[in-house]
């Protein structure tokens, strides 16, 4: 099994003619995903290698049973699109764009929220269910079906550890990048509490970066109520104060979002974390020996 | 983005908040110009992006105009915390009552703006909020609307007890969110605010920061970036899609993605290496990024070693590697640079290396890590013999 | 009985040092009302009539246990007036006030409706449960406690015609002025779902005027859903197209709105229409007892 | 409030709605210089409030700037539903292919703001929406965001097949409703919105309504007031806080309250009289508002009786009776005055009115209407004999 997304999923992508959409919308069905339409407004009735274009979510969600969809438009559209998709019924939407105006994703959210439709991103690389359907950039050849669960605030970093965990003969259920922007649709948390309650997931990889406090609620989380084995990493913690480091949520800001903290956070919640990446791999073994479930 | 003082009290007395005229200038002479037409004591207040500027010297006060220029000199010629003060702000010395703090953030865990206001205002906030957190009283506001009025009366009365002086501290927080939705704030922040024994409130210090993402769309905010404070190399790697922080070491680094590319700088450090910069090339990478970004590292003469850390997705590793190429055609590189290639097209962009034998090749990251930082410490060697 | 207010009703009184406030309050003590507290922002700790004044409406609710409130502010003040009573967890709140913008009315019930608080007007008089509680500007003394609940968008046309009840020895539940608004908190199929529900309601008598269509749904909810004897009442027969009668939600625009149209609405489901005023009371007597209510 | 077509292009021009140069003119000499200025084929529209100014003869073709001055000189002769025309629009006649219905209104029941569009623009949208409503679709929009992208696009292609020209009208859609929110709008309007035959889409005519309480609190709002349509009776009940609304009858209404005002009125057609006049003092009044009722009221030639029908709430009759005796002290006025009062101090306004023996007094208020058309009768009679 795996979260949020299987071989049932029937995606739609927003921004299919671009350049982005069109070749990652190709990307996605290679894959094995049910790539069922694209959406482009003043577009419609064209064609992407076959897919079928539409010029609204909502016509295309009508036509044909999309209940997923992936955002590839530039970031001034990006918030319109979350909520288009939103209003159209869209269960799930992945939000790839970068760039985003942390206060546009806050009114954004509000509305999303009572909606009940679930965001991943904006700034995500998307997730990927190995073997089943996969909804984003990630290179999927690198996954390999399992029983890890990987969640992340990054994107080749996310490749970086799967593929160590692959290497390792650690298949994944699911593997998430929530995105590194301040404002998300779905966090640490979210995610937790989705495999906390999959039962095909052993174990999770949980891989922060500096910024926010993310990371010390989900070791909360995890140590309180998860009760699965889960062995972390944090990146940045030679990252000087007061800058962004790429991801516009990575930036300790006044002291505060520093990675020693975050370490101290999940270390005192018994979650071993990796000091460099390759000890990933090993910490999760042992973690899954020691509970057990190896 | 960070704008300065004078910069962000415009932005505040546009939006109704009272704050002292003041005049920006770069010279001593201008400042004990303003100072003459302004009138009366003043204070001369250092214009970087930097904290602490009192506890370097960079804001003191002058009781004549003479005097303002004698401080302004000294203050012109002051570096705070590696930034040297090109601009002072003269602004006139009030004679002022209770400070309060009253700041305005984004809060990522509520995804809502957050107003927090304390009775200890003029101090280091941080201090307040890691010794007496309770002295600090935090409400989320609408995003589109801002703080209602009565959220900042029940907000100000939790930092004042007079009535009157509430109802005037609650005006200021209203047009405060205000400001911060106004602008796309991250942070904007009054302390103080004072009482004047005239009456009445006033931002005495004003600080905001831009959401980067927001300033990238809006003309006007962008305008406030000053150009006393580029980088060359930041705004270059910026316009070709890079994002470039420099670093004090000796090992440069590129790297797809920010977050490997932190975890490349913290695996260099862990090995005993010190990394010259963080460098993300980004998703999409062409070969002319990766020239830019050879450029920009180059240009830096403490760099002893490059080092590639490239995780192939949609970067696809033969761009990367003609890149290089091209970078080495081009310009005269002499130094040594490791490579790790892996997913898309690694095979290919590993033989385009190959070809022109400008690589010394690694198979994981951490060993490149390791050999760029051996490298470097050989390139150092080998010039300073 | 009554809905929404008796005798157990807790008011408090915001804006209550105005001229307005302080007048009323006292007016609504005198009745019988518990008035509880008032507040004035930045007054907070002085008295009216040994009414103690809060800074907050939170403030009062907490020492006096507030349940309602009366708002007399000024009508620049009254959404947020609104919104503190709401946020505070007042369960019903009276807006007296006038010429509030209909734009700001639509944002405040936006967010109103989410925290669940019932808001009538603005431009409201007020209501009354005849011998229990008056919340409002009604002359107490015209009203008779009894078993017809009125609800209306007017003010003294409501008094002329409870006092016509009052004369014909018909008693009252509770008199609603809706408020003579475009947008209001509280709407006619409000204020007849509550009357539907209250044993002690006999009949309902329902004073509309031009603009609008909050009749016509009124009259299709009593006759379909209702169930109980209703007499109508419409002002503005005679009213000019396009100007707006004194009442910002008074005004027929584009032909819409008009008397005709709804007394025509009225009538087709079955609901007696008084031509003249003096026929509400002859008519409500008659629609009572072939319900056998009389 | 209503306010001109050509104000309303300022207001979508200003909120990048695409709309024709033009210009104001007050004379045939101006509306030819304005022509000529302009070049070209103009239309020449009448600036009043008031509908069907096409089928009144109020909008006119001109192929030159001479023709331009002759349309100007018999449009602004014309009197549009009894209000003279003092102003002309002169604009550019543009080549238009299909013309479309954009509307924005607030809808009361679901207290929202909302956009219509229709296919059928051009005509009277009444007629559509009586006899095609399903040629009409509607979408409600947030109150402080407006109408966001996706629903414009989505509401666009209701009314327009091809994918270009709808992301064109849906681009209007977006601005039109940030119009309408941005001015406080009861409605605003563009109908029709005209494809160029030389691209692009075009505000062809215009109609905005204003909230009057946001006009209230809004100056900008309130400069958009057009001193030409003012009535100076209007301005002087609204500045002592009265609501006037002229009729064509001779029985003077003076009544506290909006419904009960509207009530009486429709009591005095139902018993054969004819209303000169809807008036409501309002809640609390004092006897100033009631002297400058009468003064109101008696200045209008063809009122024969007055009557006062007062339900004493906050209103106090012992008020309105003095204010009734110091109207009569002050300035002469022999018509009959019939008055009904109850409530509130009732007994004492009679006694006042008593003492003064200006009064016939009524019950109830229907006695007093009934009483109030006899005396109009009477006095009318009386007059002409």
């Amino acid at each position: 099994m795996s979260i949020l997304i299987d071989e049932k999923t029937r995606v739609l992508v927003q921004g299919i003619t671009g350049r982005d959409g069109s070749f990652h919308a190709r990307g996605m069905r290679d894959y094995g995903t049910q790539v069922v339409g694209g959406v482009t407004p003043g577009k419609g009735g064209t064609q992407v290698d076959g897919i079928p274009v539409y010029n609204t979510v909502a016509g295309c969600v009508k036509e044909t049973g999309a209940d997923a969809s992936v955002i590839y438009v530039r970031a001034p559209f990006a918030p319109d699109a979350i909520l288009e998709a939103a209003h159209a019924g869209i269960n799930l939407v992945v939000a790839i764009s970068e760039g985003v105006p942390a206060l546009e994703m806050a009114r954004v959210m509000q509305e999303v929220t009572a909606l009940g439709t679930r965001v991943i991103g904006p700034n995500s690389p998307g997730l990927i269910s190995p073997g089943k359907c996969k909804i984003g950039i990630m290179p999927g050849s690198i996954h390999m079906p399992g029983k890890i669960g990987v969640v992340s605030r990054s994107g080749t970093l996310t490749y970086e550890m799967v593929w160590q965990l692959t290497t390792h003969d650690l298949g994944q259920s699911t593997a998430i990048g929530i995105g590194g922007d301040p404002i998300i649709g779905t966090r640490f948390l979210d995610v937790l509490r989705l495999f906390k309650d999959d039962p095909d997931t052993d174990g999770v990889v949980l891989l922060g970066e500096i910024g926010g406090s993310a990371e010390e609620e989900a070791a909360a989380y995890i140590s309180q109520e998860m009760h699965k084995p889960a062995v972390a990493f944090i990146a940045g913690r030679t990252a000087p104060p007061g800058k962004r480091m790429g991801h516009a949520g990575a930036i300790i800001s006044r002291g505060q979002g520093t990675a020693d903290e975050k370490i101290r956070a999940l270390e005192k919640a018994g979650i071993p974390v990796a000091r460099i990446p390759s000890e990933v791999g090993p910490l999760m073994q042992e973690a899954l020996c020691s509970s057990g479930l190896r | 983005m960070n704008i300065h003082e004078y910069q962000a009290k415009e932005i505040f007395g546009h939006y109704g908040i009272r704050v002292h005229a003041g005049k920006v200038v770069r010279t001593a002479g201008e400042a004990g110009d303003a100072a003459q037409a302004l009138g009366g004591r003043m204070v001369i207040k250092a214009q970087v992006h930097a904290g602490g500027r009192g506890k370097a010297g960079g804001i003191k006060l002058a009781d004549t105009w003479e005097e303002a220029r004698e401080k302004a000199d000294g203050i012109l010629g002051l570096t705070i915390k590696g930034i040297p003060v090109r601009k002072v702000f003269v602004t006139p010395a009030a004679e002022i009552g209770h400070e309060y703090y009253l700041g305005a953030i984004l809060d990522r865990e509520a995804r809502l703006p957050m107003m927090m206001v304390s009775r200890e205002g003029g101090i280091d906030i941080e201090e307040v909020a890691a010794k007496t957190p309770e002295k600090i009283h935090k409400l989320h506001f609408d995003p589109y609307h801002g703080l209602r009025s009565f959220q900042a009366r029940e907000l100000a009365h939790t930092i004042e007890p007079d009535g009157r002086k509430a109802l005037a501290i609650a005006g200021v927080l209203v047009k405060l969110s205000q400001a911060f939705l106004g602008v796309h704030a991250t942070l904007a922040e009054i302390n103080p605010l004072v009482e004047l024994q005239a009456g009445g409130f006033l931002a005495l210090d004003a600080k905001i920061n831009l959401d980067d993402s927001a300033v990238a769309m809006r003309s006007d905010l962008e305008a406030l970036r000053d150009p006393d404070m580029r980088d060359d190399k930041q705004d270059k790697a910026r316009e070709f899609g890079l994002s470039f922080i420099p670093l004090e070491g000796n090992i440069g680094c590129v790297v797809n993605g920010a977050g490997l590319a932190m975890a490349t700088m913290d695996l260099v450090k862990h090995f005993g290496g010190d990394p010259a910069n963080f460098l993300d090339i980004g998703g999409s990478s062409s070969p002319e990024k990766v020239v830019t970004a050879l450029e920009i590292i180059t240009a830096d003469p403490r760099v002893q070693a490059i080092l590639f850390n490239i995780f192939g997705g949609i970067t696809r590793c033969d761009h990367v590697a003609e890149g290089i190429v091209t970078a080495l055609r081009e310009t005269k590189i002499d130094l040594p640079i490791v490579v790790r290639l892996t997913g898309t097209n690694a095979e290919r962009g590993r033989k385009i290396l190959e070809e022109s034998g400008a690589a010394i090749f690694a198979a994981t990251m951490e060993e490149a890590v390791q050999e760029a930082i051996r490298q470097a410490g050989l390139n150092d060697k080998g010039k300073r013999t």
